[in-house]
């Protein structure tokens, strides 16, 4: 394992310490693993909070700050965060108007997220919670743990977050966070495996000319191992089950998101995302806005994921506002 | 039926040391299991909450079996994260809301503290017996303790029963599609591989037996 | 060789298109490998452009935008551009007032911008250079080709930008460019190896314990192979002899920059940051500005370089100011 | 003296294909070279130079040699790019100046065209014998060809003899430390590899020999 880190275990609250080092102007950590805006809490603003495992970087200690998220709860690496930091969070960003919890779909998210909503509850806080499961690899079945939470996490925190930072009440920011969920889908694939680091060696073994399909964000394997393929194919590989899925119609404008897992560079999700305006023109989709980069990952993992967001005016005033977070900045 | 109080205060202290000593030793073990089906985590979270579990019992004002648990059930929810950390946590908290106030219990009384926690389990998780996940041990070893106290069985044979029933359980979970939890993204793909969480919880029982077989309140 | 390419041949080719395609907004392609800001030229503006080998993306292609380069001209991966894109990119930003090369200390960069520039001066466009050279892993000597050009580019073509886009002449705009010279020093090192699309295996091979401490942006080998050290040594050894050169002073205030070589997770650079931190904070040196992420990469090599920049009020203010690039926005 | 001209047109143009042929041979040996010293591209710039250069020639409107020469040079500089393109591209266009107008020439005007090509290279990237450059190979063979011509030796004699100083000074690059191009950045660990440039200028040279063992002028 070749990883520039001192001691698995102090990864992530070093990782907290150098974030604070480099932007203390924005954010604070007010206890273990519990990353809160500087000026927390804003009185009579929806504070909006996600969490989940370290490792996703910049997500979600990367978005906040001002537009964004309030609060982050990372927990150990790829390991959902437990409930006492989801509570703290909570009360440190309630600021008498609500707080929204974004919760990705895995059945330890919710169920940590669910048992801290209850204790935030019964300290008279109001709770609302809005499940983002936008991954398309993964069937939809009420039989099954559902579809995960991917990218569409990242546009939700930044679209929901405008939306509070506003002044919109809980009600209005839960109904958001939720149209951002049913306009929204994603795939993504993996050229290498990630290592976790208390793991020390790779989550799986792919063969030097293999790539896995509909792979998660946690090195979890994707549906299908197969042959490795050009760009192209990839690109269409990852873009088809997507627009068929919502679907997505001819006349549809999109934030077209090109992601990297942590390990591919720029150079090739560019390319990736040549491809993808490629096809969305061949399907009469419209480009609205356009977002690619490292913004969702998977510690050092080699490989991309696309997300499709349908725009609407709404959806593309609340993306344009201004947000000044680590991570993602403009506008101000 | 069996009614005589079989297992203490420093019994119950002696299983939640023993299973986190079985966890430190199965750690690679039980996180490369779930590299194959997972995110490669399980023996690390685990571990994270039973090396955090462990040394507060040494602080526990008094010899309440429930309180011990409800302290372990509290640390592993509080340590844990993940699936695995509200699930053992509730696992824990409601079989010591079971034993609450008792400083020994009886095998029947360990067969209604386990249901609970069991019980617990599936409230919280929602899944079914067969969907590939720690229920598939543990249900089949409850059932088998509970027939066992039920047909009089000692202590050590009840034990050794549920053990060879979670043992079942764990090994039955390979051929299984998941239906629930981060193995279930797989889908036919998850099949062929033992889940980690059945095999975590065969462990736990695996503790008590070896914890006591030479129980001090039996003795 | 694991990437989500095509072909190598039109690896760079499709960057570009992709880059268009999302940023269409910002930048153009005027011919092959010359990516233009959107606007240019501006009449009375000093023009900034920079270029060298692809594969260090976001550089130079990401930073085209208002307030930083108005021009990049990417060459083949690794290899410096040719002087027909220079020159095209110098005419194609000459508003009038002069154009700035901002050229990285490589034998084939001096040469092929120089080529250029004589070209273009023949043409009758003012031209002047800054050639950035603030590798510290280098020995500085007259009798070699010097130090090479790394981090220090990107702060360069940030400030020199900021200037140019306030109406600065060519003379003011190139003196500062010298300033950010005088006052910056990098080093950085590998974890990994990158592969040269066209040339199919890693550039070199490391031990699954060894790194390289003093490497350049190229995958070219460093100065010192050794045993894997942990995050904390290893900032160490890179910020000492940075420190040590200038020399940094008690009392300084530095723009503390931490890089990723394009495969390392940010996780890992913020690690980093914290213990750079707490070195700095040892020597008394004050961290005026914070900049955690990739932004002058090695493909997709693990690793990282530190760069640090003595600021004073001019520099801290040209850093502030806005910018809006594909890789790079705050303040508008 | 060897004022008789010996290298026509053709055999120009032939070199060139030559040196491009073998520029694709040797491709991956240069980058490997270039791996170990520099950065893994050497074979990539050269190929892509060359293949861009030689389909020029045919389009050229007469049988001048410096003319063909000065397109391969201009070619060059706006193809290659790297330290590699405007040091070939220069040796190019200074050796096209030096015999412009030309349809064929003599073995001392080949001397005299290969020098000119030299001092370009070395007014461009200042270096100097022993920094382990192209020049370590192209200034020796250089000198052998002058001795030779001044000897009155026969254009294969006299081409023999350059090749055999250009492989003996492309190997004698391998000591040495450079001081020069990106190879000087690794001080003391750039000893023990030979110059990927004064590889490809020993290849330059051996294609003129290959090329012209049947020289149409000398004919
Ligand atoms: N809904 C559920 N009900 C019961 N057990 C579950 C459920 N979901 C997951 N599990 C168990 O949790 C185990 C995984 O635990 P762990 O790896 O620690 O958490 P995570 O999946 O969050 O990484 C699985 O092997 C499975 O036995
Ligand atoms: N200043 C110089 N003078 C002469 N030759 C040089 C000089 N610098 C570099 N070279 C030659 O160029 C070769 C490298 O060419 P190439 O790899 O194509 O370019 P780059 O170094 O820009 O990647 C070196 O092996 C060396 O022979
Ligand atoms: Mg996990
Ligand atoms: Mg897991
Ligand atoms: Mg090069
Ligand atoms: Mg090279």
């Amino acid at each position: 394992m070749k990883k520039l880190i001192n001691t698995p275990e102090h990864a992530v609250d070093e990782e907290l310490a150098g974030m604070v080092a480099a932007h203390g102007d924005l954010i604070k950590v007010i206890a273990p693993n519990v990353v809160v805006r500087k000026d927390a809490p804003r009185q009579g603003k929806v504070g909006v909070i996600s969490g989940g495992g370290s490792g996703h970087e910049p997500m979600h200690g990367g978005y906040v700050g001002l537009g964004m998220l309030d609060a982050a709860c990372p927990g150990a690496v790829f390991t959902s965060p437990v409930p006492d930091q989801m509570l703290e969070a909570t009360k440190a960003v309630n600021g008498g108007a609500g707080v929204l919890h974004i919760v990705k779909n895995y059945t330890g998210d919710i169920m940590n997220f669910e048992l801290a909503a209850e204790l935030a509850r019964a300290e008279g806080i109001d709770v609302a919670s809005v499940v983002i499961a936008d991954d398309v690899a993964v069937k939809d079945s009420l039989y099954t743990a559902g579809r995960r939470g991917v990218g569409g996490t990242v546009l939700a925190e930044k679209i929901v977050g405008a939306a509070a930072e506003a002044g919109a009440d809980l009600k209005t920011v839960t109904a958001l966070c939720q149209k951002v969920q049913d306009n929204v889908r994603s795939m993504g694939m993996a050229l290498t495996s990630c290592t976790v680091p208390a793991a020390g060696k790779p989550t799986f073994e792919l063969g030097d000319d293999e790539m896995e399909i509909g792979i998660g964000i946690h090195g979890e394997p994707g549906r299908t191992r197969m042959k490795l393929a050009t760009a192209d194919e990839i690109t269409e590989m990852l873009a088809t089950p997507i627009l068929d899925d919502l679907p997505f119609k001819s006349g549809d404008s999109v934030l077209a998101f090109v992601n990297g897992m942590g390990g591919t560079p720029l150079m090739e999700l560019y390319i990736v995302f040549n491809k993808l305006a490629q096809i969305l023109k061949g399907r009469g989709i419209g480009i609205g806005r356009s977002f690619v980069g490292n913004y969702i990952t998977s510690l050092e993992m080699a490989g991309c994921s696309i997300t499709l967001l349908r725009l609407d005016d709404e959806l593309t005033r609340l993306w344009d506002a201004p947000v000044r977070t680590p991570a993602l900045r403009w506008g101000i | 039926m069996n009614g005589a109080a079989v297992i203490s205060y420093d019994d119950v202290v002696a299983w939640i040391t023993a299973f986190a000593a079985s966890v430190r030793d199965q750690k690679d073990y039980l996180t490369a299991l779930d590299s194959a089906i997972g995110d490669a985590d399980h023996g690390i979270n685990m571990d994270r909450g039973f090396q955090a579990a462990v040394p507060k019992l040494a602080g526990l004002p008094n010899r309440d079996i429930g309180a011990a648990l409800k302290s372990v059930g509290m640390t592993l929810v509080s340590t844990v994260g993940g699936a695995s950390g509200p699930l053992y946590g509730t696992f824990f908290l409601q079989m010591g809301a079971a034993t609450a106030g008792r400083e020994a219990i009886s095998l029947d009384e360990l067969v209604a503290g386990i249901d609970a926690g069991i019980a617990g389990i599936q409230r919280l998780g929602k899944a079914e017996p067969g969907d590939k996940t720690m229920l598939d041990a543990l249900l089949p070893a409850r059932d088998a303790l509970r027939e066992a106290a039920a047909s009089g069985a000692s202590l050590g044979d009840a034990l050794a029963r549920t053990v060879g029933a979670a043992e079942q359980g764990m090994v039955a979970t390979t051929p299984l599609v998941a239906r629930k939890g981060r193995a279930s993204y797989l889908g036919e793909r998850s099949a062929g591989h033992q889940d980690p969480g059945a095999t975590s919880s065969y462990l736990l029982l695996k503790a008590a037996a070896d914890a006591w077989s030479g129980a001090t309140a039996a003795s």
